[in-house]
């Protein structure tokens, strides 16, 4: 039972968050240009890592916000918690 | 004299039991193979007995990073099953459920399968409708399946909740009868030990950390125990398979979850079949040492952990006393968890990849043990000619890129 | 003006189930009649938009998260970055523009939306009353982030609420309408042990 | 007023004063308050508790707390029957009843015990090589594995008690109150951090109550009350008695079951019987103390072996006898005192027969003083008796300890054999928390590992768990933890800690001698089943013995997982507690390698099973899941509506008169719809406030079809896709300003499409200015729908002019009722699911009751007609219109409906470029058309299939299925919705469609079976 610091509300407790998998998969912009190739790559490829994890949170029964997280998926060790937007911070392997 | 019998047990008695034969060689690797698979659960030691037994390879190896069966072949709830809705998928899982039928006598090791029914319930009429259309598809592919009214579950499975009063009511559901469990650890020993026979090197504690890529074609895996070269490499890691393709420069559409499962204390039989319910998400079928086999889901993040989450078992239970009542008063005994590999359409993944030599097997995420003698024989079909057979041809990587998605939720939304 | 509201919990009866103060209780529960409320929504950092609201309702809007406060029978709940819920009344929301709120934060991106009528508000007191709903919720109720004054989102059992902290170790729960007849009866269940009481209404 | 024979006139924690009766086998007996059953049945003499769960064995308790392996029973009867429940755990209570398990026709007389007869064909795993041939026999022989194993009953009805969960929040949760727990939430307790203490046992003290050491001067049990009664005093403490810690989640989350009522012959009114609490503590003491090991021996089963600490325990705490003539089998030093408190209680100890060369010097003397003989560098080869002990048979080992060099020296008769191989610590919390353990050679056990898993799991060991067996180590250790554990949550004492206990007696105990298995005393000393002497085992409570380890490790089984599945050892209700260890001491002997080659296998929850009913706590029965009403949902009911579950909600699936069968009632109100006026409660939608300056470019983006253009005041329909190209909601949106909308999804999908918009607004388009709100619950929605919808709304807004040119169709506009709850103020949008002529009138929820009942009166006139969800799937499905989850799948394009005009060429959307893929435009794709049966009557089955020639006979590939399937009074007959292959082209084509060996002819139609009412005028009543 993961215990996540929304940057909000602060400790809470996993019920209350939803994960919405890997972060910083950016929607191209012009996906007509795109060829079928890199538009699956795009719709479903994942890197699915072993060890830190970048991914997305949605404190949905909070403040509703959406964060990322850097987290172990080995250990399920929370390394960090940052912005939407924000590039992917430096954590110990 | 190897075989396993009621004679060969009772001459060992008398021996007491000091002269049976090993049931697999503890091989160091040779420095090549013609074909390596990678995994040695359920599916990868299926493939390799299939290579040896039908394609005639022998000088195979299947490397396997810790104990053969370990992973999910070693951790599932045992269902056995081929209702699928599309004819694709009732094709490549009733292929498997009809080499489930005589597995014990091809390998001589008794996978204790159980053909005791497997009923899925419909407690809204969404899903009623749902069932019915997977019924109907099912007996046009030839895969048997029918309905069952509430009063015909009374008599399959007395303890089931059918009052109407409940919160979500049981209107009915699917039966297929020649689906039910089997012993799952006993699916990878008998296929490695039937595999180590026809020569099969299966190597434990050999974990493949590295692959040797030339040119676009594999030449071999780097692994703890050193390189071991192979111009053939299939890869069947289930959940692990995103990293072995990441050794191979590729990325694969799938996301590993920590799925759950728990046992009850041995309790004298209730159950005599296979219940499953989507819509308040619990299975249960008790095996045949008394535990209730009870599967969870999985944890709504990406995980390699083995372990999981607490209210995921929370919910699965509550469940399971709605639907059990007399369940109450027993108890928990052990919990645990699988890595499944999870795929956007729920369909498994058999493919060639764009590495010349290089093959996956994967994707089977929550529901993959019933298909192993299929998946298999399959997998060692495509490795042996290099190309798809029919059944697994609507399973190759491309339909992610032209779309052909062969969508399984509503057959397989509760993981099994 | 218009006719009686139809209260989301009228068919649990309970006035005819409110019984005489029972000193024994130890946990009391009583469903909070209609109250006019509107979500808000602005940006907190928006410092245009923050000011208008205080010339408006004449106190500051909570930025800090899971904060409270209230001025004269207004009361500003945090709910998230760009989103308060005000309770009491603040004029109407329809059409758009003419309660004083709306005139207060004209020009500045906002929303408005009316909410009143799409929740129940359950105070639950006594001296149990935490234990009550530690059996339900996985909030650390004794954290001094729960004082009154502030305020959570969180879960009850199996549906949302927003937890209100009140003075004397009371809770004003807010549940969306639909799920009232759930969180009172769960309420009321995990309340059992320690003997429930049911306040009237008002 | 102690009547029963074995118990001990003086001593212990019970109160004989007063007299419980209780019942095992039907027998009634008396114990006393403080007594557990196995106490209590010890006291009474008996031995045999139980029958073994594959040899069906003669059992008696061996231990007297959690890691009891044998005594299991069934406690109480009809719906509070429990099966498997440790007699050791169950606190005596007046009226108990309890049976013995796993045998037949009696635990006396047990026919399976032939199994231990026919043992030598049951070697480890030997289904896995018979019950072969013939294959058919296979259910046979299964269904007779199946009645044999399985250990006890399950209750034979529902179960009448309730469970309850609780959250709770600590600094420093400290797992068990021995010495060591004590010490610690004494000491963390000091400095003002919220502590919790757990123990499973009723009373704290942990081995203090059992063990006679002292502290200071006192039995160490009185210490221990007094601390107790201090930590019970503290505000900022919280005790939980009677409470099993059971599982170590990730971030320091703890499950703890607390047994509230199990001691009593009910819970009391309104009492739950379990409480499963949810610990989220900062930091974690485990002073779970350590468990004491049997040794393997032949024949090491037999009722009268028992553990050297229980044996203690029995007599100090419970005051009873457990045997008349004792002998004592060591390999280290805790069975000294044991052997001195058995001859104090008067049982006569002849031989304390240790396995070491040398006895630990401090015990010597008072052995000597209490003629106790002592037989150093000896073993007990094997136990003779059957259903209770008889005698042993002594020998000497050779130095290796896998040999005798003198077999059968000596035999002595005693009827009670205590034995002590050594002390396990309990680890398994610390195991399931991820961190690792390390093999601890001189002492025979694992202990912590250096580091942890993951730094969230903060956590320490102390105490015997730590490894640490003297007393005051424990002590010191324990404050010591207990301290710095506070400490790192942030918790500073004030002022000097409390006053230090000292031991009595300080010297830590001497290392054991570990020898896995005693061989046996026949001729090659081995331990094998059939006459060598008797079978030895390791795990008592699987049946599993040190051949069949021996067995497997042979066969090439050699990982120790492999070993524990083909063995089943360590598997049972006790999860190995006692025998783990054992049990990798006897592998790494078979394999020839040292024990931490061998590992451990895995620790996992619980670790004490956990009932089901404190798994799902309260929210079962009625409160499995919120029932989601809407504010009309009384008038519905009144009315003798029937509901359809739809997700959480109740919705009026038809609302039947008097003699009307479903069929009938939806007859009517389908036809009422478009013939006169029909009333819908359509509160469930999904609705969504979205405002902002670029609202308009958000729908863009969101829906297929173009949003800019709308006017103020008008209505869209949209549909959603997925990025996979796939329709998976759709809805009609209405613009209420310039930059605010109001969207309805379906019911099912309303908080998934609200967190899909918000999921995209703020991690991928925060620069758009928009706010999404969900206002579902805020509105009540009644759909008025028919010829004479318009007739009837003007009477309740007189100034609304509603002609079709003033409030055209997808148009909406606010008005008055003046009539309706003194003139509220409605939303009110001309749109409809049902093609007739429409309006949905939105009022805020509190007043959904009174707009419903000002409509119902005012149609009275035009005989209006309420409908539920299945007339409206007919009306919306004569029209053609799909239902997403019906006709879609989560496999379905927009120009699969035959929607394709929606979907904008102009701009990009999600999902858009999927569109464009291969397979996404396949003609060949299934597309929606109408179905129309040869024979009018006839309903087919929705989910039938449609096949290519008139033989259903498999195999064969269907080419599509029947959504959607109705009888229409409007058409009078009865017509269908079906997803066909290439069926945008094949209209006209005759089909034949397949269900239960049956072949249906039928002619495929346009998805249309009659035109929608836009704006066409009003048709003629
Ligand atoms: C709790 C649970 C319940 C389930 N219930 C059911 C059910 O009821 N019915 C059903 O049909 N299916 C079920 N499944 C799914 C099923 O278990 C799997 O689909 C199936 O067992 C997969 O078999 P496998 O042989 O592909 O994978 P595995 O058995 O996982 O084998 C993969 C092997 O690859 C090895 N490996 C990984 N990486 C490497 C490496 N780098 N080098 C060497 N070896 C490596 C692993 O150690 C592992 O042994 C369940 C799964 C779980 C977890
Ligand atoms: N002579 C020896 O060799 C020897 C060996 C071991 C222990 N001992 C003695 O035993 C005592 C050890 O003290 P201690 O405090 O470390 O341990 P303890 O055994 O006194 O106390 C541990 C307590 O933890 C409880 N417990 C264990 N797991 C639990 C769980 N999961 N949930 C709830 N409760 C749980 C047990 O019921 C027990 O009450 C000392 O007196 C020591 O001298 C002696
Ligand atoms: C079908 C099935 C039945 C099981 N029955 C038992 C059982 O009776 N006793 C037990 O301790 N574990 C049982 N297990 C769980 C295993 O002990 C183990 O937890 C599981 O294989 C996962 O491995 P791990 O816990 O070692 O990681 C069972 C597992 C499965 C898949
Ligand atoms: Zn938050």
């Amino acid at each position: 039972m993961l215990l996540i610091s929304c940057p909000w509300c602060g400790d809470r407790s996993e019920e209350e968050f939803s994960c919405g998998g890997e972060a910083h998969i950016v929607r191209p912009v012009t996906p007509q240009d795109m060829d079928d190739q890199a538009w699956g790559d795009y719709v479903f490829m994942r890197r699915n890592e072993k060890g830190v994890h970048f991914e997305r949170w949605r404190h949905g029964n909070g403040c509703g916000r959406w964060f990322n997280v850097a987290r172990s998926t080995v250990t399920h060790e929370i390394l960090a918690i940052y912005q939407v937007g924000d590039d992917r911070p430096e954590v110990p392997e | 004299m190897a075989n396993y019998s009621i004679f060969a047990l009772g001459r060992n008695a008398l021996q007491r039991h000091r002269h049976w034969p090993r049931v697999w060689r503890s091989p160091k690797p040779r420095p090549s193979y013609d074909a390596i698979i990678v995994g040695g659960g359920g599916h990868g030691l299926a493939t390799a007995y299939y290579l040896a037994k039908q394609h005639g390879m022998d000088n195979i190896a299947v490397l396997e990073k810790g104990w053969i069966g370990g992973g999910n072949t070693g951790r599932n709830t045992t269902i056995v099953r081929s209702n699928y809705l599309n004819p694709e998928s009732a094709a490549i899982y009733d292929h498997a459920l009809n080499l489930w039928q005589g597995l014990s006598q091809e390998l001589n090791f008794n996978v204790m399968f159980s053909p005791r029914g497997v009923i899925n319930l419909a407690h809204d009429h969404h899903e009623a409708r749902e069932l019915r259309r997977r019924i109907y598809a099912n007996q046009l592919a030839g895969v048997d399946a029918e309905w069952v009214t509430p009063t015909q579950l009374r008599a399959l499975c007395p303890i089931l909740n059918l009052d109407p009063g409940m919160r979500y009511p049981i209107l009915g559901g699917t039966l297929q009868r020649r689906g039910g469990v089997a012993r799952h650890d006993a699916v990878a020993w008998g296929y490695a030990r039937a595999a180590d026979r026809l020569g099969v090197d299966i190597i434990q504690n050999c974990e493949v950390t590295g692959m040797t890529i030339n040119d676009g074609r594999v030449e071999g895996v780097q692994t703890s125990q050193g390189e071991i070269l192979a111009p053939r490499v299939g890869v069947v890691a289930a959940g692990h398979s995103s990293v072995l393709a990441a050794m191979a420069g590729l990325r694969l559409p799938l996301e590993s979850h920590p799925l759950q499962a728990l046992v009850s204390e041995p309790v004298k039989p209730i159950m005599p079949t296979v219940v499953m319910s989507n819509k308040v998400h619990a299975y249960m079928s008790q095996s045949d040492k008394g535990e209730l086999v009870i599967g969870a889901g999985i944890d709504g993040y990406n995980s390699y952990a083995q372990r999981g989450s607490l209210p995921v078992i929370e919910e699965t239970i509550r469940a399971i006393v709605e639907l059990f009542p007399i369940t109450s008063r027993l108890k928990m005994m052990r919990q645990w968890a699988g890595i499944v590999d999870v795929c956007p359409d729920a369909s498994p993944i058999i493919s060639a990849t764009p590495v010349e030599g290089l093959f996956f097997n994967c994707g089977w995420g929550t529901g993959g043990f019933k298909a192993t003698p299929g998946s298999g024989h399959l997998f060692a079909h495509t490795l042996a000619k290099g190309e798809a057979h029919p059944i697994n041809a609507p399973f190759a990587l491309e339909r992610f890129y032209s779309g052909a998605l062969v969508a399984e939720h509503g057959a397989a939304a509760v993981a099994h | 003006m218009t006719g009686p509201r139809h209260q989301p919990l009228a068919h649990l009866a309970l006035a005819a189930a409110r019984e005489a103060p029972r000193p024994d209780a130890g946990v009391t529960l009583r469903a909070l009649p209609y109250q006019p409320s509107i979500i808000l929504r602005g940006e907190s950092g928006d410092a245009a938009f923050v000011k208008a609201f205080r010339a408006g309702l004449g106190f500051d809007l909570p930025l800090a998260p899971n904060h409270v406060s209230s001025h004269d029978e207004i009361t500003a709940l945090w709910l998230g970055p760009s989103e308060w819920l005000i309770l009491g009344d603040v004029g109407p929301v329809a059409p758009a523009g003419q309660g004083r709120l709306a005139r207060a934060l004209a020009g500045r991106h906002h929303a408005i939306i009316s909410q009143g009528d799409g929740r129940q508000i359950i105070a639950v007191s006594g001296p149990r009353a935490r234990d009550v709903l530690g059996k339900l919720c996985p909030l650390d109720l004794e954290s001094p982030d729960l004082a009154p004054g502030h305020c959570a989102r969180s879960i009850l059992a199996r549906c949302g609420i927003l937890l209100h902290p009140q003075p004397g170790g009371a809770y004003h729960l807010h549940v969306a309408r639909s799920f009232a007849d759930y969180a009172w009866r769960v309420l009321a269940e995990a309340g059992l042990e320690f003997g429930v009481a049911i306040a009237s209404g008002d | 007023m102690t009547d029963a024979v074995h118990r001990l006139e003086n001593g212990g924690r019970i109160d004989r004063t007063q007299r419980l009766s209780f019942h095992f086998d039907g027998e009634t007996m008396h114990g006393h308050p403080g007594d557990t059953l196995a106490s209590a049945l010890l006291a009474n003499g008996v031995r045999l508790v139980g029958r073994s769960f594959k040899y069906h064995r003669p059992r008696g308790l061996m231990a007297a707390g959690g890691e009891e392996p044998n005594g299991l029973v069934r406690l109480r009867q009809g719906g509070r029957a429990e099966p498997n429940v440790r007699a050791t755990e169950i606190i005596l209570y007046d009226g108990l009843v309890a049976e013995s398990q796993n045998r037949w026709p009696s635990l006396n007389f047990d026919l399976g015990a032939v199994n231990d007869r026919l043992s030598p064909l049951f070697p480890a795993g030997f289904y896995y090589k018979t019950f072969m041939w013939p294959a058919s026999l296979w259910p046979t022989y299964e269904a007779v594995i199946r009645r044999m194993a399985g250990l006890g009953k399950a209750a034979e009805s529902a179960d009448p008690d309730r469970y309850e969960k609780q959250y709770a929040h600590c600094d420093v949760l400290v797992v068990g109150a021995g010495p060591a727990g004590l010490a610690a939430a004494h000491w963390a307790g000091r400095t003002g951090a919220r502590v919790i203490l757990a123990d499973e046992g009723a009373e704290l003290g942990g081995a203090l109550l059992g063990n006679g050491q002292r502290i200071d001067g006192r039995p160490g049990m009185n210490w221990a009350a007094g601390i107790g009664a201090e930590l019970a005093r503290a505000e900022n403490v919280r005790l939980l008695p009677r409470t099993i810690v059971a599982g170590y989640y990730d971030h320091n989350a703890l499950t703890l079951l607390e047994r509230v009522a199990d001691h009593l012959l009910q819970p009391d009114q309104g009492q739950p019987r379990q409480r499963l609490w949810q610990v989220r503590a900062k930091q974690v003491v485990l002073a779970t103390g350590a468990l004491e090991r049997p040794l393997v021996l032949a024949n090491n089963d037999r009722p009268g072996v028992m553990g050297a600490g229980a044996v203690q325990t029995y007599i100090n705490r419970y005051g009873v006898r457990p045997g008349r003539r004792a002998v004592l089998f060591t390999n280290n030093d805790s069975a000294y005192p044991a052997a001195m408190d058995l001859a104090k209680a008067g049982v006569a100890v002849a031989a304390v027969v240790e396995l070491r060369a040398q006895a630990p010097l401090r015990y010597l003397p008072e052995l000597e003083q209490l003629g106790i003989e002592l037989l150093v560098d000896r073993a007990v080869l094997s136990v003779t008796g059957r259903k209770s002990v008889t005698g042993v048979q002594i020998g000497k080992l050779n130095e290796a300890g896998d040999g005798v060099v003198a077999g059968l020296e000596r035999r002595i008769d005693c009827d009670l054999l205590c034995l002590s191989g050594g002390w396990t610590p309990s680890l398994h919390l610390l195991s399931q928390s991820g961190a690792g353990l390390q093999w601890d050679a001189a002492q025979g056990c694992f202990l912590p590992g250096p580091g942890r898993a993951a730094a969230s799991q903060a956590v320490r060991v102390a105490g015997a768990a730590n490894g640490d067996f003297g007393l005051q180590d424990c002590l010191t250790l324990g404050a010591e933890a207990g301290n710095a554990a506070a400490n790192d949550a942030g918790h500073r004492r004030r002022g000097r800690g409390p006053r230090k206990p000292a031991a009595d007696d300080a010297a830590a105990p001497l290392p054991p001698r570990p020898i896995w298995s005693i061989p046996g005393p026949g001729r090659n000393g081995g331990n094998n089943s059939g006459s060598n002497g008797g079978k030895a085992f390791v795990d008592f409570q699987s049946d599993v013995t040190a051949a069949d380890l021996r067995l497997a490790a042979r066969e090439g089984y050699r990982s120790i997982e492999h070993v524990k599945r083909y063995t089943t050892t360590g598997m049972g209700t006790d999860q190995g507690r006692t025998s783990n260890i054992n049990a990798l001491g006897i592998v790494a002997q078979a394999l020839d390698v040292p024990v931490p080659q061998v590992g451990h296998t895995t620790f996992r929850p619980p670790f004490s099973p956990v009932t089901f009913g404190a798994l799902a706590g309260g929210q079962v029965g009625p409160l499995l899941d919120p029932v989601r009403r809407t504010p009309m949902h009384g008038w519905h009911l009144a009315a003798g509506a029937v509901f359809e579950p739809v997700g959480q909600w109740q919705r009026p699936y038809y609302y039947p008169k008097a003699g009307e069968d479903m069929a009938a009632a939806v007859d009517r109100e389908s036809l009422a719809a478009r013939t006169s006026v029909g009333l819908m409660d359509a509160t469930t939608l999904g609705k969504i406030d979205i405002q902002g300056p670029d609202a308009a470019e958000f729908l863009n983006r969101i829906y297929t079809n173009g949003w800019k253009g709308l006017a103020v005041g008008g209505c869209r329909y949209g549909l959603m896709l997925g990025e996979d190209g796939m329709i998976f909601d759709d809805g009609v949106t209405a613009r209420l300003g310039q930059g605010h909308f109001h969207m309805t999804t379906t019911t099912g999908n309303a908080g998934h499409v609200l967190d899909w918009l918000e999921s995209w607004l703020q991690t991928e388009w925060p620069e758009l200015v928009v706010y999404c709100t969900s206002v579902t619950e805020q509105w009540a929605v009644a759909a008025l729908c028919g010829p004479n919808a318009r007739r009837l709304l003007a009477e309740l807004c007189p100034d609304l002019d509603l002609s079709p040119a003033a409030f055209p169709y997808m148009t909406w506009q606010t008005a008055a009722l003046p009539g309706v709850a003194g003139g509220l103020e409605a939303r009110i949008f001309r749109i409809g699911f049902t093609g007739e002529l429409s309006f949905e009138i939105n009022v805020p929820a509190g007043h959904g009751p009174t707009l419903w009942q000002a409509l119902m009166a005012a149609g009275e006139k035009y005989a209006i007609t309420p409908f539920g969800t299945e007339a409206m799937h007919v009306l919306r499905a004569e029209v053609g219109f799909i239902i997403v989850g019906q006709e879609t799948d989560g496999t379905t394009t927009p120009e699969d409906l035959g929607l394709g005009r929606m979907v904008s060429g102009k701009k990009d959307f999600l999902g858009k470029r999927s569109l464009s893929r291969s397979d996404s435009m396949r003609q060949d794709r299934p597309a929606l058309v109408g179905l129309l049966t040869d024979d009018p009557g006839l309903r087919v089955p929705e989910g039938a299939q449609l096949i290519a020639g008139t033989n259903p006979a498999p195999p064969q590939r269907g080419q599509g299925h029947v959504t959607s399937s109705y009888h229409s009074p409007n058409l009078g007959r009865t017509f269908a919705l079906a997803m066909l292959e290439g069926g945008h082209g094949r209209h006209g084509e005759a089909i034949h469609i397949a269900y239960d060996g049956r072949a249906v002819p039928a002619t495929v139609t346009a998805p249309r079976f009659l035109d929608p009412v836009l704006e066409a005028p009003e048709r003629a009543k």
